[in-house]
């Protein structure tokens, strides 16, 4: 495994622990997980015990220990997302892709998540697929879009948009703008 | 200095102190899980709860880290307290339903069973961080720490594998409250090697002595294990004795250090080293840990030791049958020729202790009885008559068999047949032999040594504390082995020669001794290797010898080796000794 | 550098939807000739998420919802030349229906009072020059140049400014603390780690206008006092925000707003982002402070508060982002025009994230005191298909449920504790008839347990007793029993955790309980969920006289627990059915029932 | 980038930058175009450049917007002042060489352009 880009990482913050978290996040997002040599790696070089760079990685949910798939889905269970329906949405997709939240499909396609918040309440409930929103699903939508997405080809699934049928313009000339 | 009200008592706290550590100084109960006082305050278990009125506010705080501030008033028994510590108790013994100390703290409360339901009746630790507090602050090996958070929190080492960081002090296992730390020891570890060995890096060597005096072992001690691991930079590390002894009495700074002390007499008193009986490999010693020696008898029997005084196998069992075999190293043409003198007796001490602590069987295989001292015979006749058994013929040979009983062979010399017996534990009556350094000591203070390799008096009979050496005495089993008696009256005879010396002021001398003629002297150096007293020295500046008059013995080795014949025996020139010779055949 | 716009397109929500609808825009402007009379601006949030993207249009105020990128041509051509507005994509009234073009006519916008919300949306946030312009960093110039330390703390004493992060502390009593803290090193941190699932005020905050953050700290660092360097905490699930943030921060240095010898004054500060990683119990600020010092976010015994021992053992002054961007506006309007918002107690504005079952979701902000009736149907529009409003939940898992019989409550810090819940950080959930209690106790539950640190045993374990008991009730397991043993425990893990979240976390128990404890009956002693959420206590019915058979149901069922012939009605074997509900959703007859 | 070592220098620049965003401000003059297809055919474009050109030169604090046909189609392109409370002021004819005039007389000197107004409208 090449570690090179830890030393970078490293390098960019200084050698000092109270960047330890910083460049965790950053090796994270390299990486897409917390490769146990670049742990060992940053432990030496921020001087911290293994110990506690372990159980920094352990402890705040933006770290994983295993790589995660190709797409990873983070099913919204926010407060608004839960009173409208997140529980259904993760049974649909656990159910579609045969695993449990926190788990990884056995062909490394798929990571599954449960999310608190992504702060998108208003599009709720949400699936957010590699950073990009799913909004307003249903449990069937989002076993759709799983099904789309193993099949290779992504359509957004999006509210739906608003009638057209009003076309006809006002004229402002009568009524002159305020403000 | 605050004053503060704790159950309505009014006590003071000195600054810095916590109201936990004010209560219990003063005699108040507060039930912790999560405290120890060598490590920061935590607040993790929350069973230290009180009630803490703090103008006119009342508030539930854990007493274990909040600051004993002036004007506090504390409850420590109201019911909010008493409810919170039940339902806390109640919620770790649904933790750790089988684990004694939080089942006996529930039962004060009044909680039997498990109020919720459990999920793994086997789960022991309550996450009270004792441990991990303990290798981080105190041992500074930072091997254990918490990971994951909330209900899935565990404590362990790195990746919750094993680690070759962990120095396997053990000090987690002594600081969990509710044992849930095991060590595995996968190579021998320190202590291992020997059974009845020190079970800590501090520990009394000679329990008997007077003072007690402990030693800290630095081989095993985290603090100086540390500075190994740290490549000789000081590590902060543990130092919990240093905090708990009330005298001070110590210091890791300390170094060995050479004290030079000018004195008039020197008494060598070095005494004896036990021979190790794993060279006679007949004797199977390190191969079951119930084959002990004598020494490792007197740590298991003493009131101060690991057992405090029981005789226990090494399983925890009392043994049925012991055997204890004499002679071990001692009278021997494979080890030792002599005897050992003091085994008899202390292996018919130690047969009438197993007897009198224990119902075991006791056999004494020895080769002959030497009770010589006053009452011994009398003793030896006291053991016999309280039913140990006398088998007369060295034990030859000690088997472990597969279930761990141990079968002693030898020969019955009184029946002429071999003869064997299978028992629990064998105690091996070991030889005494010199200390492994005695040559140096006998360079040092040009000591001769007889041939069992003690140190040589002057006169077997007529000068038995003296040495060749003016103002040398030996004392105790310097000389040759001895047992307590004799080493007494030893010494008091070796006090007194040096007393007497010293209290002349002044040394007489015979006039026989060495001169050199430094005219003659060729500064070869020859006699200053050969003095045997170290009489001769060799002084650079006028390059010659020069004989030290209140050293020199005059016995001449240095006048018989002198290649340019420049030195002389005063009164024993060659001139003197053929003219008395002339004189004596003059009658002729 | 002077480029005057006749028209700014103001885009805002664009939540990473559509990153093409900027640039088509843009190259539309340019085909038609526009480039250099039309800004196009992607400014931060506007608070109509649910509409989103949407546009405002300056000068004039024309408000567009839900633009996409195909009425791009259509927008440019009818109102940028032709100055008519394209009504079908104006706001559409949630109940009327009727459109409305102005932004200000919006009911949604006209019963906000927006201050520190003011630029948001207004102005490019990556852009220092857009914030200078609209008078930004006149506050730090008056408060450096005019003001002592001591009068900024007076000022904002006087103003009645309280923490906007929870727990209402006053802001000008908690800087004169750590004033008076002996130390020559202080520090001063702004707490954006917005936990609370469904809130996302602090990061349309941080996203849209992060110069009011820094401007505010700048202001309370030198009102502090020997504040050399500051620290802006934030979730790293912000992206946006960390970036804007940094941009913001750069672009303040550069200009010397920052650093050293702040704008030729003398005084020093420099600010950094902190980013989190996904843990709630760093909003607490003991771990919080823990997390900046690259530990392990534990929350510490707080017997010494943070203004006294806080960041590295030194004073500290720590507030939300919210409250720090409340600073520049009390310095420039002056302490009275503050306090002339809001209530006895809580003064000024404070801004709300409406969601759950809400017409209008989004960000508002209110001035304290006014009712929830107003905010839920005034502003919110009211429940969407006209169902019945059951309870709004505020404060986030460490709030609580306020039942709808309390729609007159004025919402400020004192009244929203004595109605068993809290202000927090300003999350506001509205639910209606669908929502079950009792699993909306049970959800927060789940939610602490997963978030509780671990540390102490109250939290740690009280929690997961009382998660497995309102499991259990959910199930249909439950005895009356239980309700005592939950009121217990709550009260213990309520007294006796160590930091705030174990402390507030039977909040949501507590509250339904004393609001909703029919529901709690009706699932123990009846066995049945009245809102139909609790799968084990309801079953799926086709009603019979609405399913016309049309089979969709049946092809769409998981499980193939839905069997009938075609335009015959149709049957759910409850033996089969999983209970996902999937089946309900897809019926566009409304014949799935729930019971 | 400028650093700015006082107070002064920010007040400057923030002078400078506010017309950057003068169409997002709030302000008392408004300036209308007629932009319909009548109007854009007799230069209504050019002379709403022109407009904005000459604001930026003399530093005037206006808002710029464009309507469709105002309906007199024949006097376009018409041009639209309106002053807070003031009567609505229509130009008619006007060409990118008026601006100038207008701009100075009636927003810099107050002076209503008689000879080009075709029209007033009460608030």
């Amino acid at each position: 495994m090449n570690l090179d880009r830890v030393n970078q990482i490293i390098n960019g913050y200084g050698a000092d622990r109270a960047v330890s978290l910083a460049v965790l996040q950053d090796i994270q997002r390299e990486y897409n997980y917390l490769p146990r040599e670049a742990l060992e790696l940053a432990a030496g070089r921020l001087d911290m015990p293994l110990g506690e760079i372990y159980r920094m990685a352990t402890f705040f949910t933006a770290f994983s220990l295993q790589p995660k798939g190709e797409y990873v889905c983070k099913v919204c269970l926010g407060t608004a997302c839960h009173v409208r329906g997140g529980a259904r949405i993760l049974e649909a997709v656990e159910r579609e892709l045969d695993i449990k939240a926190g788990q990884t499909t056995s062909d490394g396609k798929f990571s599954l998540e449960a999310v608190r918040c992504v702060g998108a309440c208003a599009l709720g409930p949400i699936v957010m697929v590699n950073e990009e929103p799913h909004a307003y699903m249903t449990p069937d939508k989002a076993s759709k879009l799983i099904v789309q997405l193993a099949a290779g080809k992504v359509e957004r699934v999006e509210a739906p948009p608003a009638p057209r049928s009003a076309r006809a313009p006002i004229d402002l000339s009568s009524v002159p703008p305020a403000g | 200095m605050a004053t503060l009200i704790i159950d309505g008592q009014e006590v003071h706290a000195e600054e810095g102190q916590t109201v936990l550590e004010v209560a219990r100084a003063n005699g108040f109960e507060i039930p912790t899980l999560c405290y120890h006082p060598q490590l920061e305050p935590y607040g993790a278990c929350r069973l230290c709860i009180v009630e803490v009125i703090r103008r006119g506010r009342s508030r539930l705080e854990t007493s274990c880290t909040y600051p004993a501030r002036d004007g506090l008033v504390i409850k420590t028994k109201s019911p909010p307290v008493i409810e919170a510590r039940a339902v806390i108790l109640g919620l770790l013994l649904s933790r750790c339903p089988n684990v004694p100390v939080i089942q006996e703290l529930a039962l004060e409360y009044g909680i039997t069973e498990p109020p919720f339901p459990v999920e793994d009746p086997e789960e022991k630790c309550i996450l009270c961080g004792l441990c991990v507090r303990t290798c981080h602050e105190l041992v500074k090996a930072d091997v254990l720490n918490f990971s994951q958070r909330g209900i899935e929190r565990r404590v362990g080492p790195p990746f919750l594998e094993k680690t070759r960081q962990c120095i396997g002090c053990g000090a987690c296992t002594i600081v969990c409250p509710t044992g849930a730390i095991e060590i595995v020891l996968e190579q021998a570890g320190i202590y291992k090697e020997k059974p009845l060995g020190p079970t800590a890096a501090i520990w009394v060597p000679s329990l008997q002595a007077v003072p007690r005096v402990p030693v800290i072992d630095t081989d095993a001690c985290i603090r100086f294990r540390q500075n190994d691991r740290t490549e000789g930079e000081i590590a902060d590390a543990c130092g919990v004795c240093q905090m708990v002894c009330e005298a001070g009495a110590i210091n890791f700074d300390q170094q060995d250090e050479v004290v030079e002390v000018d004195v008039g007499t020197v008494i060598v008193a070095t005494g004896f080293q036990m021979w190790d009986p794993a060279q006679l490999s007949q004797y199977s010693y390190g191969k079951s840990p119930n084959i002990i020696t004598g020494m490792e008898f007197e740590h298991l029997s003493n009131a101060g030791g690991i057992t405090s005084g029981e005789i226990l196998l090494a399983d925890g069992r009392k043994p049925e049958q012991v055997a204890i075999i004499h002679c071990v190293g001692s009278r021997d043409h494979n080890a030792h020729e002599y005897c050992s003198r003091i085994c008899c007796m202390y292996s018919l001490k130690q047969a009438h202790l197993v007897r009198d602590k224990t119902d075991a069987a006791v056999y004494e295989f020895y080769m002959d009885m030497r009770a010589f001292g006053k009452g011994y015979e009398e003793f030896y006749e006291r053991v016999q008559e309280e039913g140990v058994v006398m088998i007369r013929g060295r034990g030859a040979e000690v088997e472990v068999l597969p279930d761990g009983k141990l079968r002693v062979k030898g020969e019955d010399a009184n029946l002429g047949r071999l003869v064997y017996v299978d028992v629990d534990m064998v105690v091996l009556s070991t030889a005494i032999e010199a200390p492994h350094d005695a040559n140096q000591v006998a360079a040092l203070f040009g000591l001769s040594r007889s041939v069992d390799g003690f140190f040589a008096e002057a006169h077997p009979k007529m000068r038995p504390v003296e040495t060749n050496t003016g103002g040398v005495f030996l004392a105790g089993a310097a000389q040759a082995p001895k047992d307590v008696p004799d080493t007494v009256a030893h010494a008091g005879a070796a006090a007194s020669m040096a007393l007497a010396l010293m209290d002349q002021g002044e040394v007489t001398i015979s006039p026989a001794v060495a001169v050199v003629d430094e005219e003659l002297c060729s500064g070869c150096k020859t006699c200053i290797s050969l003095c045997p007293y170290t009489a001769i020295s060799f002084i650079e500046e006028d390059n010659v010898a020069r004989v030290n008059e209140a050293l020199c013995k005059g016995c001449g080795t240095c006048v018989a080796a002198c290649p340019a014949g420049a030195i002389e025996a005063l009164h024993f020139t060659d001139e003197q000794i053929v003219a008395q010779i002339e004189g004596v055949l003059a009658w002729v | 550098m002077a480029e005057r716009h006749r028209a700014d397109l103001l885009i805002s929500c664009l939540h990473g939807r559509y990153p093409e609808l900027i640039p088509t825009l843009q190259e539309e402007i340019e085909r038609r000739g526009l480039t250099g009379e039309v800004g196009v601006v992607e400014a931060g949030c506007r608070g109509l998420c649910a509409m989103g993207p949407v546009m405002l249009i300056k000068p004039g105020g024309l408000f567009y919802t839900n633009v996409q990128p195909a009425d791009v041509p259509e927008l440019v051509e009818e109102t940028l030349i032709k100055g008519r507005a394209v009504e079908r994509l104006a706001y559409k009234e949630p109940v009327t229906h009727q459109s409305v073009c102005y932004y200000e006519d919006i009911p949604f916008y006209s019963k906000q009072v927006r201050h520190v919300m003011h630029d948001c949306g207004m102005i490019d946030p990556q852009s220092i020059e857009e914030y200078i312009a609209v008078g930004g960093y006149q506050a730090l110039s008056k408060a450096l140049t005019t003001m002592t330390p001591k009068e900024i703390i007076e000022e904002v004493k006087k103003s009645g400014l309280r923490g906007r992060g929870g727990a209402g502390f006053s802001t000008g009593w908690k800087w004169e603390a750590t004033r008076q803290s002996a130390g020559d090193v202080r520090y001063a941190i702004a707490n954006g780690d917005e936990g609370d699932p469904g809130a996302f005020m602090n990061r349309s905050l941080m996203e849209g206008d992060p110069h009011a953050i820094i401007e505010g700290m700048v202001i309370g660092a030198y009102a502090i006092g020997n504040v050399r360097n500051a620290y802006i905490y934030v979730r790293d699930e912000y992206p946006l925000a960390v970036s804007n943030l940094n941009i913001a921060l750069e672009q303040a240095r550069e200009y010397g707003l920052l650093g050293e010898d702040i704008l030729g004054t003398g005084f020093d500060l420099d600010i950094k982002v902190v980013r989190g990683a996904g843990a709630f119990v760093c909003g607490e600020s003991s771990a919080l402070m823990q997390s900046v010092e690259g530990k392990v976010g534990e929350p510490r015994p707080k017997h010494y508060h943070a203004t006294e021992r806080g960041l590295w053992g030194q004073p500290t002054a720590l507030n939300n982002v919210e409250t720090w961007a409340n600073i520049p506006l009390i310095i420039n309007k002056g302490a009275e025009w503050f306090a002339s918002f809001g209530t006895e107690n809580s003064k000024g504005t404070k801004t709300f994230c409406l969601a759950g079952q809400i017409q209008n979701t989004g960000l508002i902000e209110v001035p304290m005191g006014i009712t929830l009736r107003e905010v839920i149907y005034d502003i919110g529009g009211g429940i969407p298909g006209g169902r019945e409003l059951k309870a709004v939940q505020t404060g986030g898992p460490s709030g609580g449920c306020i039942p709808a019989s309390l729609l007159d409550l004025p919402v400020d810090y004192d009244s929203l504790v004595e109605a068993g819940s809290m202000m927090g950080s300003g999350g506001m959930i509205v639910m209606d008839d669908r929502t079950c209690m009792v699993d909306i106790a049970r959800y927060f539950l789940e939610f602490l347990k997963e978030e509780s640190c671990g540390k102490c045993s109250p939290c740690r374990e009280g929690i997961r007793a009382m998660l497995e008991i309102l499991t259990r009730i959910t199930e249909g397991q439950g005895k009356m029993a239980d309700l005592e043993t939950l009121e217990t425990l709550a009260k213990t893990v309520q007294t006796a955790s160590l930091c705030g979240l174990g402390k507030s976390a039977p909040n949501p128990v507590i509250s339904t309980l004393r609001h909703f404890r029919d529901e709690y009956v009706a699932h123990i002693e009846d066995k049945k969920c009245p809102a139909g959420v609790c799968k084990a206590l309801i079953e799926y019915y086709i009603i019979e006289d609405k399913c016309l058979g049309c089979g969709l149901c049946r092809r769409k069922c998981p499980q193939g627990a839905i069997s009938g012939e075609k335009k015959e009605v149709h049957v759910i074997d409850p033996a089969l059915c999983i209970k996902c509900g999937i089946c309900r959703d897809v019926c566009k007859f409304d014949a799935v029932g729930v019971r | 980038m400028p650093r700015l070592k006082s107070v002064e220098e920010l007040q400057k620049l923030r002078t400078q930058l506010q017309k950057n965003i003068e169409s997002r401000t709030e302000t008392s003059t408004t300036i209308t175009v007629g932009m319909g297809t009548c109007g854009i055919a007799a230069g209504a474009r050019e002379v709403m450049q022109a407009i904005l050109a000459e604001l930026d030169k003399r530093d005037i604090n206006a808002h710029v917007t464009t309507v469709g046909c105002i309906g007199m189609c024949h006097k376009e392109p018409l041009v639209d002042i309106r002053q807070g409370d003031e009567p609505r002021i229509t130009y008619g004819n006007i060409t990118p060489a008026m601006v100038s005039r207008l701009i100075e007389d009636h927003l810099a000197n107050g002076q209503v352009v008689d000879e080009w107004v075709v029209g007033r409208v009460a608030g």
